[in-house]
């Protein structure tokens, strides 16, 4: 069992290894043709860590994180 | 009077009270008090409440003495509406045996996830690769418990379907999921392996997520320098529209090149997040993320908490899987710190290490932790979305691993 | 051309109008007209119309002759994917017959529950006994009209697997939990004892909880004096956040210990009140006031109007339960309002006798006709928060009450 | 027949009395044991018929009775 | 070290690269550039995105090769709990093989639905007759191309339970019912009729109805002289609520009368209207329009998509289907236009027969796409009122035809 | 085969005209008798068409035509 456990972990990290090293290859890829032939537009908003400067809450650092998607929930929740 | 006297007998008989105090009946007792605690975790310290008051209910009705046939009996379709089954049996069996609610609560992940921090900093994809050591390595832990940890196996003689070393890797590797930090991962992986560990397994893996701010920076602390803490990253560049479009279709490509067992996992996961950006369905992935999220939470919540049953639950290995679970969160860890450390002494640009423990998934907050750990060095370092990269990228890498734990433990021979 | 004639003459013989017009045919006609009359009480009067609204046009569409194979059809699953149902079948079998419906509907009500005036106030619980007091003198009504009204009888002599006492008796039941003057509760119980009876007692006892503002004020007058109508009681004290979070669980260990059998549908109502005063699952508590509330509500509507047959409603026994229903809320009324006047003698703080109707439940419509009732003699009395408390103990006090109907008649010797 | 009828009036009755008295006792206490070791806050909203004397409509009134529970899918509905 | 290999080597025979290079295993690529063309079309060119989306990824998902087990396993309920079905298979076996998602999402095209216009000029149902003829005239088609064109045919010799004509029949119904240009409608009679065309005929019905705009215009020129398309019309009537409250009960009450095979759609579709427009079911009419139609899209679009396999798609009977439907599209709009023709000549004020072409469903499109060719000649010309009462006829009309079709085809002999 | 085809032709457009054809009588007759008993109330808001005229986009022409329907929608995805 523990021969197979061992298999598991070189089996495993190997995969996980290569799927996600295969994953930041075509992401770079993907990154370097997609700004050459369509250039991010200005209205694709900018990633800023420097806008969590002006936050002094951790919870409005937190929004910023999961911006979007607890958007449409907080305002569904507070219902405006 | 006498048939009163035999109807107030009868119901007596059939009371809480009188069944508890008849053989082990204490056991439902004492199971009732922990799903109190988990109850007063979820309510009182917030630990994740969303799932764990679903299932610390769930775990309380499931062991109210003599409710079995109105609470937790299982459908058993082969014999027709006789045997439909009750409340929580029909949740556990149609939405968790099933596969459905995990799955369907991945699609909801996947609506609600941005991937953009990844796609504009690929290389942190493998602070995500690293914390899956943590999986792994507790895999070869709950061997080890099994094998030399005496009162404490992983072995059920009565289950004639499976061999004794499969029925211990099948366990040892739907504890080891605990280690992804993530919820319907970890359901979705032990559901196919071992459904016997389910409760304790989805309790430990949701309990130490809410725990991740108490466990994780002692460890991040205790593996950098103060000057590693307080680099500071470059600004993420700004992705376009059409990138984060393509990244669903990408990672479902690759997933079905190299590991069709992970599909239904990464593919509810990729399917949400695809509704997400194209941008074109925005009805539907409001509702992904809302009603059919938190419908799915319920049926999922009080289904897992079923399986809080005191026969499964009060044994020794529970304890077990409790302390492997902790093992792989603290494993996990370190692993994603030191990869974080290798990286920034081979890149270019400075990489701080402590986003890579934001790589055990738990998104968001082990990406708020780094954030934190982050800012105690250097008030004006602001890690978060640096952070987020790793945090996403470890979802995928736990669904990943999920995939392979289930192909290779599925096909072992007996 | 001959071809085309025989399958006009096919098409012909398989129309409502042809099929209406045989045999029993007009039967279904005399049903669509009661469905009518439903939807003009719906649409109309408002009756109750999120529940009989559904429910008349599931009877409409259970009646439409010819349709069986495409609407009411229910499951097989024993014969697989050959008999897999049709529209309202699918609704009925697993929405209903399987008891969810009810549960989560009930969820959703302890959801939207304040329990407040009930804790500000412990004691008008007892008010919420009293007026029990109607479902069980209707058993005993219902069984004497069993025996003693010739033509209306509930017993099927083609039902060999129940002796007749158990089919009077759980008829009986079906019957008297109208009195309960609580939807979810009558359905669950019902399908649990006797459901050949639901069509009708859904019928009844969504239409007289409808029928509270009608019903109750003569009785209320009749049984009290202008100076009780009159009685001012005094200001509510505050509740804390941590009584209404215990509320729920104390309720639960109560029903464990004491009547396992009243588990699901006091469990379901406690897990929704819960979610709710917990204040840490906003998300789950607004699906379950909303979404899934809604969606189970047109689920439990349709399902429920297809027990509206022509065979199971259109029989002397049908009119029976009409009047023992109402029976039933007046002797509930009337039970209230006397244990309100008892315990004004009895209390050393004045109580309002009206207040006692509102344990029927039907929330929050007979607390609402208490106070109109009190406002009628005395401008200035302000009853609604204080008939609330007997108002939510009525919906414990039924549910209590359904489960040892349950917990008594499944278990009577044949 | 008969007599199980009454049987189960005496049960029902006696268990649904028993179920609400011993919750009536469960509720004092725990009124007193949380008045003395756990005060309301002045953030818990005393509940006060006198609140209603200003309200005019039948519908106001029963906006008050089932306040929070309506609230969210009032909101809901109106869509604000 | 061997059994890592060995491991290592399973693992690969599993992946889907192995697997997509053994024997049909192109197929399965070929299908993966089709439901990327498909999520091209519905994310870049909005083909009905919230139908074509799901039903992309579905197919994408279902043909990963190597997955089947995970994915696409059908339930089979006779067989208990080891053969409870797959993601995509459970969606597919209890959502469309039971006819449950495309009634409900009929129920919320009812309760969307206003049908005001129709109401306030009858006759412009006539148009939404003319528009059906596209149907019938296509199953003729497709009966023409299986005995005339060579390697085009519907039959399957290995299906023994239906004979030749029945299953040639049966497809050559559900291909003309793409010409209702209404999703649901197309879905439930497919169901009903003949399975294997699923996949082909949701997205043959759902791409050309996104290409409404384009594939109508030049059929409406044709056929219209510039007078004629320049013709306005007179203002609307206002319509009572009454009048509204009552068509959905007219409706259901002449489909029972005259058609019960039809009543599941017209059922559902009218069911949701009156929740609709009685006044007193708002929320569940809200619920109909939001949370309930959105959750089922989702789970209709992916099991949809699960029929999208190579072996039912990849065969030269799906270019007929697309072919076939293509045509149906354009009978149905050129028929609705001639009958606009005829009734401008008959009728004492004037009809502008474009509003005909709005008769093939496909609501809203078709009744914008008739106003925007008449501004073209006529900028003063507002025509989408007017158009809406033919466009939710057709809905009606081809609900209709598919009650027929179901109705007929159900009873061939064999 | 094809005579069955034939057949569905004409029993099908056959009954959706009689259908649809019954249903235009019905709803006139039911038109004529609600006017007099039961006249449109002022509320009942009118389908002008002339409404349409001052509006520039394609988009908002749509948002008439299927009006309350979308409503609904519209306000929960914008939150206000
Ligand atoms: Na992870
Ligand atoms: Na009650
Ligand atoms: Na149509």
């Amino acid at each position: 069992m523990i021969v197979q456990a061992f298999e598991l972990l070189f089996l495993g990290m190997g995969s996980v290894f290569a799927f996600l090293a295969l994953l930041v290859l075509v992401m770079s890829a993907m990154a370097v043709v997609l700004q050459r032939f369509a250039p991010a537009s200005p209205d694709d908003a900018p990633m800023s860590p420097l806008l969590s400067e002006n936050m002094d809450s951790d919870a409005e650092i937190l929004a910023v994180a999961i911006a979007t998607a607890r958007d449409a929930s907080n305002r569904h929740v507070s219902g405006c | 009077m006498h048939a009163l006297l035999d109807g107030l007998m009868q119901l007596w008989h059939e009371t809480g009270i009188y069944l508890a105090s008849q053989g082990d009946g204490w056991k439902s007792v004492v199971m009732v008090l922990v799903c109190l605690v988990l109850l007063y975790l979820a309510i009182k310290k917030e630990f994740e409440p969303l799932l764990l008051l679903p299932i610390g209910f769930g775990g309380l009705l499931a062991n109210l003495p003599g409710t079995a046939e109105f609470m937790t009996a299982v459908p058993d379709t082969t014999r027709g509406a006789e045997a439909m089954g009750a409340f929580l049996g029909i949740f556990y069996y149609y939405g968790i045996e099933s596969g459905l609610c995990p799955l369907l609560i991945f699609m909801g992940v996947g609506a609600m996830t941005d991937f953009g921090p990844l796609l504009a900093n690929p290389k942190t994809a493998l602070l995500g690769v690293a914390a899956q050591f943590g999986i792994f390595t507790t895999v070869i832990g709950a061997v080890l418990v099994h094998l030399y940890v005496p009162g404490v196996d992983f072995f059920d003689p009565s289950n004639t379907l499976l061999s004794e070393p499969q029925q211990v890797l099948r366990a040892a590797a739907s504890i080891g999921i605990i280690g992804g930090a993530d919820g319907p991962t970890a359901i979705y992986t032990t559901t196919r392996l071992y459904r016997e560990l389910l409760g304790a397994v989805a309790v430990a893996a949701y309990s130490y997520m809410a725990l991740v701010p108490i466990i994780q920076p002692p460890i991040m602390r205790l593996l950098t320098t103060r000057s590693e803490r307080a680099i500071e990253m470059k600004q993420l560049r700004p992705v376009s529209k059409l990138e984060k479009i393509l990244f669903p279709l990408v990672v479902l490509g690759l997933c079905a090149a190299l590991l069709p067992s992970a599909t239904p996992l990464i593919g509810a996961l990729m399917f949400g997040n695809l509704a997400r950006e194209s941008g074109v369905v925005q009805r539907l992935s409001d509702t992904m993320q809302n009603a059919l999220v938190n419908i799915i939470t319920i049926v999922l919540g009080l289904g897992v908490g079923m399986k809080l049953s005191a026969a499964a639950f009060l044994r020794p290995q529970t304890l077990g899987i409790l302390a492997l679970g902790l093992l792989a969160f603290a494993v996990a860890t370190a692993s994603g710190v030191l990869m974080g450390k290798l990286m920034n002494l081979l890149s270019r640009e400075p990489i701080n290490p402590l986003i890579g423990a934001a790589g055990v998934s738990a998104v968001p907050m082990a990406a708020r932790v780094a954030n934190k750990v982050g800012q105690e060095e250097n008030p004006h370092n602001f890690l978060l979305m640096h952070a987020m990269g790793p945090n996403v990228a470890g979802v995928i890498g736990s669904a990943v691993a999920a995939g392979v734990l289930i192909a290779v433990c599925s096909r072992l021979a007996p």
